[in-house]
């Protein structure tokens, strides 16, 4: 618990904070009178609630569509399942400037729709709304099929032979077990729509604004402290809002569920409906995810002579016409990143890992307190983050600010709650009796949680792991606002690409992020063998 | 009622349930017997749709049930590890089937009452189901199995975690409601006292198949095989060749009943059957291990150069242990057994 | 080598201002040649650390926030528009580079010398020009000339609020149509069809129809804001590169960004970060840049490369506004623009 | 080797251990028994340190162990619904305990094959949990209880879901290994039969407290109360006051054996005591359901203006339902129980 606690006050709670403080305070003086004034400001409030009512709804329909999904991952066997759970899980490790390119082939002008029907969704807010979706699609799959995959099927039969329905059986018994995961998910959802910024801005164009916008606008391109302070203050009111929501109703449905072997759960489906729903969550996948990212690897290919790997091999290059672009060759970018999210990883995984074994074994009102706090970081904008880190960790021992680990810290920031939001729900469905079995064997508690709970989570962790770790390969935010020497991750490298005229940068950030996908999917995949066969430690 | 019809599940290369036909009566009550691991549990999912099967049919009132999701079967089961919802409390988990069928709520109510009262829980509706001690669970579980008064109700072992008095007068007032509701019953246990008790016909349950079925008095006094003698708790069972009256076995000549099946069988001497004596009446026996069995007691035989025998003797009649005591058997408490190849029930 | 003595024995002999490494803040678009700074080394002795985070004004920001324990020893990428917000928050030390006396005087706004001008880029309407050829229709030169009907609905333009060539732009307008006679001018823009997105990425990359990206994305908006040196980066950057530019600049569209770096207040290697500041304006460094941040020297006897003389076009130095009135006007102007345009 | 002194543990309002005084010598084997919820299942989770008091102590050996946590108590402990590792397979699971005290590979592999064998599944090691039967679930759970070979070890329920005969050679054989190990056992059960084969001692529970505890002949033979006896399945249990040889019931004068307090007592008579003869001799009832039950046939008996009667009769000697019959009581078979302030076992 110490640990937990001190990382998240040094780097979050002390440098926000200050952050925040600097904002509201002129001359010494408390001006608690911008609230008021900003607040009252109808630009901003439209803002606010556009904010809010996108979040919802993308929440919403995020659920409404991966849900079906989660079910199948967590349930059936079919071939290309783990390679297909790695893809989905592509789109969030992409820069959003990408993302909108790719949204755009799909929804816009000469895009698929446009082709078939023509529809076109660009500008407006459904295709803001469907690459939340496209997001975010992973963390409902993810979490909730993590604690779904090892739900005992058997209490849903109970229910069957009671006389409940498919659907039935399933709102009543499976998805109050699930409530906790399902609830997890949406929170997390909820916070990165809440705060969303590039697909806002590229898909909504300038007619649409969030909260976070405005954050960035009036923090990084105004320095307007006082006013980015209480819209800092107002999301973390919001934010909060939420989160006590999300606790006070999550605690109460949390129980211990008989967890079982994932293993033992999972088959082929059986019979026309449940071919259907199969066939009905791959072609979402393929339309929703697939052929975005497919926009994206045939850009890359497609080079002015025909197809080929042209822009490939121009990136190997230090640059082309003599001049150089980089300064390092935006293949070692894949390098930095890597680098980065490894150790963005390990430190979410031991911050968060910390955290979810205390929130599991204790319980209480402060506990809980810093439950919801931690996950405040997703609520918070990238540049308050960064710019506190600025004024707050310049002296020393701490004097990090031109640091390398600052950027892993940051995005650690963004992976603890992850980590902890995808472990607790399982560890706290799991049945204290087992470790209770595992002490009368001569296990000492810390043997146990090694021996049971680890086990039981491990799942989770991994899940939780792959989230960390892409959301560290893909952040941007705060990596671009941090001063560090030049070595470009993988999405900066990207933007800087995107950020030339010139065709072979365009090809070069399409080859490039394409490369970002692989690296991703192919880490996702790696991590998913990572699964010590059951009687390893016999 | 309910057919099966060479219903087959394999688990693997193993086969749960190998090509099994039963026919239940409407109205009846059918224990299922067989050792651990025999399908008993296999059966019941089968039947009730949740365990698809590789072969075979299942009939229910003469309808085909292929295709038919559980909850359009109408049959409720009882399963063998409760599986109660934990995020229900007691009353809630009983009034689920109830709910299901859109029972009123006040109707609910009174019957998960009168349930709860039935099973011994009056007044545990509002409890949660983690706080309930191992027999608490399995009555909230039949309770729960029985509130939708489904037609064919299908219990897997229902009273095995309940002492003896409770459970006899669950027996008694199971049986009473079943009656009085026309429920068809099909009943794994694995206590044979409680499927004599509860049964109008029982089925003893082999490696998937069924080794025997009848009602309890025929199984009981005509075992089929060495099998459900065996089963049956009886250990006097031998290799035997029967020649008119008696049957020659390594015990020497025991006495059958008349119109015993002739030639090579498997020959049952109930423990009732071997009455000991003095040492110099019938086949010498050293006496071994007793077992206090409440109403009796067991007391082991070691003949020499033959299998153990078993005896049962009233308290008062037992001899002491190392003693020495001559054996006879008692042709009303012997039973010819289908031997090799011999049709069952012979 | 003026420098090279200074130190040579080792990095040991010196604390904190006599260090060898000279930190050199930027932004992410900063670009140098490795040579270009290994000869900086090799003349004075320092080797130049570079720290990058984030676009112009957040890089700016943070060293606003940072004032007076800075991360670093120089500062580079102020230019005009944010120049008086620099200045005002007293971030630079004066100092006055050796060889200022080649550097455009035009760009020397700032009399105390707490910045120096490095570079000059002009943010210029840029054409396709396949699609004027195909329509035989002679690409606009002009601001009056976006107006005309001709160009309905061909112009894509950057949200002011939010971009730097969107901003660029508008001030274009300004100084161009006057304070009073901007609004006029965009109600008439808006009238004959301009779009606006959020930033130069789409803009440029989805909605210019002369681009690589807008090629692919169908894109239908042959006429955007973008860079005088965007046409030379297209030569550039093409495999093969073709005998002519794709895209034109109207010269008439422009509005002039210079850009400046200065010896930050409470630099701990003041004497390095002059010698950065005096090699920024050297003829190895002022060459160097325009193929790396593609943007014009602004000294005298730097060459621009063949590149730029061959596919760019020279733009004569545009009407402007100072500093110091975009500092006074700039929060009203994009609320005016934004209130008139993006409603 | 384990003394609870005064142990209690309280959930709300009602105490599910109350202030119960247990000793369990070395090496003895003691089968708790009682009803559904009466506080088994808790007693040995206070034992074992998993369920804190709210009073009293718990000494192992001599040594109190508050503040020992679990894993150091050195006892082993099945739980009544197992609650096997579901992510181990059957091997692993068994292994665990060897495991963490630190056995080698090669011997932990022995004992987990020699286990299972013991319990019936040889080669089961590499199953996976959840494909298992109940029972096999059981067994598993078993074996892996056995496996670090305890010095205490606690059982509760550990043979309930398995057949009779199965049961019967655990329960040898498990005697057997404890008597060569000399580990001391406490073990639930709700089966007496099990309780009386398998323990030295028996404790009888009722609503947290001890009813009665002495060997099994003991309770069977005299128990301490009308619940004892109701418990054990006596139905036949009448207040009655005894005067010399005889005391006066609802059913008429029976007879008590010599020696037996006088006055206002409990009577139970045992079925078998309950004998059936003509009408015109002694108390006239009727012959009401009679119950089949393997050796024997449970008559309920109807008299008239007087509680129901429970007799047991041979097959062959089973009188016709709704015949009319005169019954007698046997001396032998009749024992007067603890009545209002009795004390226990007088
Ligand atoms: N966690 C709990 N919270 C509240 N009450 C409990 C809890 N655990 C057990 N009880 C109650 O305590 C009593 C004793 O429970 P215990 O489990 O010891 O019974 P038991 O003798 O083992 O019964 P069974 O034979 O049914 O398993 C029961 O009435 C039960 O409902
Ligand atoms: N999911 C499964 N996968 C593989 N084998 C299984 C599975 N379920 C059951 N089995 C095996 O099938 C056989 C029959 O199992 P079933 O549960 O029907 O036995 P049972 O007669 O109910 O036994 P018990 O009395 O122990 O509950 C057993 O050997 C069991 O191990
Ligand atoms: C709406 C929305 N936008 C972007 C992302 C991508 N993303 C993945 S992790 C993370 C936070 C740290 O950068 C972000 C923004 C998302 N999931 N949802
Ligand atoms: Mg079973
Ligand atoms: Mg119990």
């Amino acid at each position: 618990m110490a640990v937990p606690v001190a990382f998240f006050a040094l780097f979050f709670a002390y440098p926000v904070t200050a952050i925040v403080g600097r904002g509201l305070k002129a001359e010494g003086d408390w001006q608690f009178g911008r609230i008021g004034e900003v607040l009252s400001r109808p630009d901003i409030l439209d803002v606010l609630w556009f904010t809010t009512w996108q979040a919802l709804a993308s929440t919403a329909l995020t659920l409404l569509i991966a849900l079906p999904g989660a079910y199948v991952f967590a349930r059936f066997d079919f071939p290309g399942k783990q390679v297909l759970r790695a893809v989905v899980t592509v789109p969030f490790v992409l820069p959003t400037v990408v993302v909108g390119t790719a949204f755009l082939a799909l929804l816009g002008r000469g895009g698929l729709l446009d082709e078939l029907w023509g529809v076109r969704l660009d500008t407006t807010v459904w295709a803001i709304l469907l690459a939340h979706v496209f997001f975010n699609y992973a963390v409902v799959v993810r979490t909730v099929g993590g604690l779904w995959s090892q739900l005992d099927p058997r209490q849903e039969e109970a229910a069957r032979v009671l006389g409940a329905g498919r659907f039935a059986a399933f709102r009543r018994v499976t998805l109050p077990a699930l409530a906790p995961a399902v609830a997890a998910a949406a929170l997390m959802v909820f916070l990165f729509t809440f705060t969303s910024f590039g697909v806002v801005q590229i898909l909504g164009g300038p007619a649409y604004s969030t909260l976070e916008v405005e954050i960035y606008r009036q923090t990084a391109q105004l320095l307007d402290l006082p006013t980015a302070a209480v819209l800092t203050l107002v999301q973390f009111a919001a934010v909060g809002g939420i989160l006590a929501v999300h606790a006070a109703t999550v605690r109460r449905r949390e129980r211990a569920l008989k967890l079982v072997d994932p293993a033992q759960t999972s088959r082929r489906p059986r019979g026309a409906g449940q071919w259907a729903l199969l066939g009905g969550v791959l072609l979402t996948a393929l339309l929703l995810i697939l052929l975005p990212l497919g926009v994206l690897v045939e850009r890359s290919v497609d080079g002015p002579g025909g197809y080929g790997f042209g822009y490939y091999e121009a990136l190997q290059s230090v640059g082309a016409g003599g001049s150089s672009t980089f300064l390092v060759p935006p293949l070692e970018a894949v390098g930095n990143s890597l680098r980065y999210a490894l150790v963005a990883t390990l430190i979410a995984l031991v911050v968060g890992g910390l955290a979810a074994a205390a929130l599991t074994r204790r319980a209480g009102r402060l506990v809980r307190g810093f439950d919801a706090l931690l996950m405040l970081p997703l609520g918070v904008s990238a540049v308050t983050v960064g710019f506190g880190f600025l004024i707050t960790l310049d002296k020393p021992p701490l004097d990090l600010r031109t640091s390398w680990i600052l950027v892993p810290l940051a995005q650690a920031l963004v992976g603890v709650p992850f980590v902890v939001r995808t472990m607790l729900p399982v560890l706290r469905a799991v049945d204290d009796r087992l470790r209770e079995a595992a002490a009368v064997l001569g296990a000492s508690p810390l043997r146990a949680w090694r021996e049971v709970d680890l086990p039981l989570v491990r799942r989770a962790v991994l899940v939780a792991a792959g989230f960390a770790f892409a959301v560290s390969l893909g952040e941007f935010g705060a990596t671009v606002f941090i001063a560090r020497p030049d070595n470009p991750t993988l999405p900066v490298a990207v933007a800087r690409l995107l950020g030339r005229s010139g065709e072979l940068n365009y090809g070069q950030a399409m080859a490039l992020s394409t490369i970002l996908m692989l690296v991703c999917a192919v880490s996702l995949l790696l991590l998913e063998r990572i699964r010590t066969d059951r009687s390893g430690e016999f | 009622m309910l057919s099966l019809q060479a219903a087959t599940v394999r688990f693997g290369e193993r086969a749960a349930l190998d090509a099994v036909d039963l026919e239940v009566a409407d109205h009846r009550i059918v224990c299922v017997l067989g050792p651990s691991g025999s399908g008993k549990s296999t059966l019941l999912r089968a039947v009730a749709g949740l365990q698809p099967m590789d072969d075979g049919r299942v009939l229910l009132a003469g309808q085909d049930q292929a295709g038919v999701p559980v909850h359009r079967r109408g049959l409720g089961l009882m399963f063998q590890d409760h599986q109660l919802f934990p995020h229900r409390d007691v009353g809630s988990n009983v009034a689920f089937g109830l709910r299901m069928h859109g029972t009123g709520r006040a109707e609910t109510n009174a019957r998960v009452r009168e349930l709860l009262e039935l099973v011994g829980l009056p007044g545990a509706e509002r409890r949660a189901v983690a706080a309930l001690s191992g027999g608490e669970q399995q009555r909230v579980a039949l309770a729960r199995a029985l509130a939708p008064r489904p037609k064919l109700l299908m219990l897997d072992e229902p009273l095995g975690q309940l002492d003896r008095n409770l459970r006899e007068r669950l027996v008694v007032e199971l049986r009473t409601l079943f009656q009085e509701l026309g429920t068809t019953v099909l009943a794994v246990t694995h206590d044979q006292g409680e499927a004599f008790a509860l049964a109008d016909r029982v089925v003893v349950m082999r490696d998937g198949r069924i080794a025997q079925e009848g009602t309890p008095l025929d199984v009981w006094q005509r075992p089929a095989s060495a099998f459900v003698a065996r089963f049956l708790g009886f250990d006097n069972v031998t290799p035997a060749t029967v020649t008119g009256h008696a049957a020659a076995t390594a015990w020497g000549k025991v006495p059958v009943p008349e119109g015993s099946p002739q030639g090579e069988v498997d020959l049952l001497v109930r423990p009732a059957g071997v009455r000991i004596g003095a040492p110099e009446d019938g086949l010498r026996c050293t006496v071994g291990v007793r077992t206090f069995r409440g109403n009796h007691v067991t007391v082991r035989l070691l003949p020499e150069n033959a299998p153990v025998l078993e005896a049962e003797c009233a308290l008062r009649d037992t001899p002491d242990e190392g003693a020495v005591v001559g054996v006879r058997f008692d042709a009303a408490e012997t039973v010819v057994l289908a031997g090799a190849g011999m049709p069952s029930g012979a | 080598g003026c420098g090279s003595d200074e130190g040579s024995a080792g990095s040991g002999a010196s604390k904190g201002s006599g260090s060898k490494t000279v930190t050199l803040v930027s932004h992410d678009s900063f670009n140098v040649s490795k040579e270009v700074l290994k000869e900086f080394t090799k003349e004075t002795g320092y080797t130049v650390k570079t720290l990058k985070s984030g676009d112009a004004g957040a890089a700016l920001n943070q060293e606003i926030l940072t004032k007076g324990s800075p991360r670093g020893d120089v500062f580079f990428g102020v230019d005009n528009t944010l120049l008086s917000r620099a200045l005002d928050n007293g971030l630079f030390t004066a100092y006055e580079a050796k060889g200022l006396d080649r550097v455009a005087p035009d760009t020397q706004t700032d009399e105390k010398h707490r910045v120096t001008p490095v570079d000059t880029g002009d943010i210029c309407v840029n054409y396709d020009k396949k699609y004027f050829a195909d329509k035989k229709l002679a690409p606009p030169q002009t601001f009056a000339d976006l107006l005309k009907p001709a160009y309905k609905n061909l112009l894509v333009t950057e949200n002011a609020a939010s971009s730097s060539p969107g901003l660029g732009f508008l001030l274009g307008t300004i100084a161009a149509e006057g304070e009073d006679g901007y609004e006029a001018y965009w109600k008439k823009l808006k009238a004959n069809g301009v779009k606006v997105v959020d930033g130069w990425e789409q803009a440029y990359n989805e909605e210019f129809s002369g681009s690589a990206g807008g090629k692919k994305a169908k894109a239908d908006r042959p006429l955007v804001v973008s860079y005088a040196s965007s046409p030379p980066v297209e030569v550039l950057y093409a495999d093969p590169q073709p005998k002519e530019a794709p895209t034109g600049v109207a010269t008439g569209t422009c509005f002039r960004q210079t850009e400046y770096a200065g010896l930050l207040t409470g630099a701990k290697n003041e004497a390095g970060g002059k010698a950065l500041l005096d090699f920024m304006i050297s003829k190895t460094f002022q060459e160097d840049m325009p193929l790396n941040m593609f943007v014009n020297p602004v000294v005298k006897d730097a060459e621009l490369p063949e590149l730029f003389t061959k596919h760019g076009e020279k733009v004569d130095t545009p009407p402007t506004v100072t500093p110091e009135k975009i500092a006074a006007n700039r929060e009203q102007w994009i609320q005016s623009w934004q209130s008139l345009v993006l409603k």
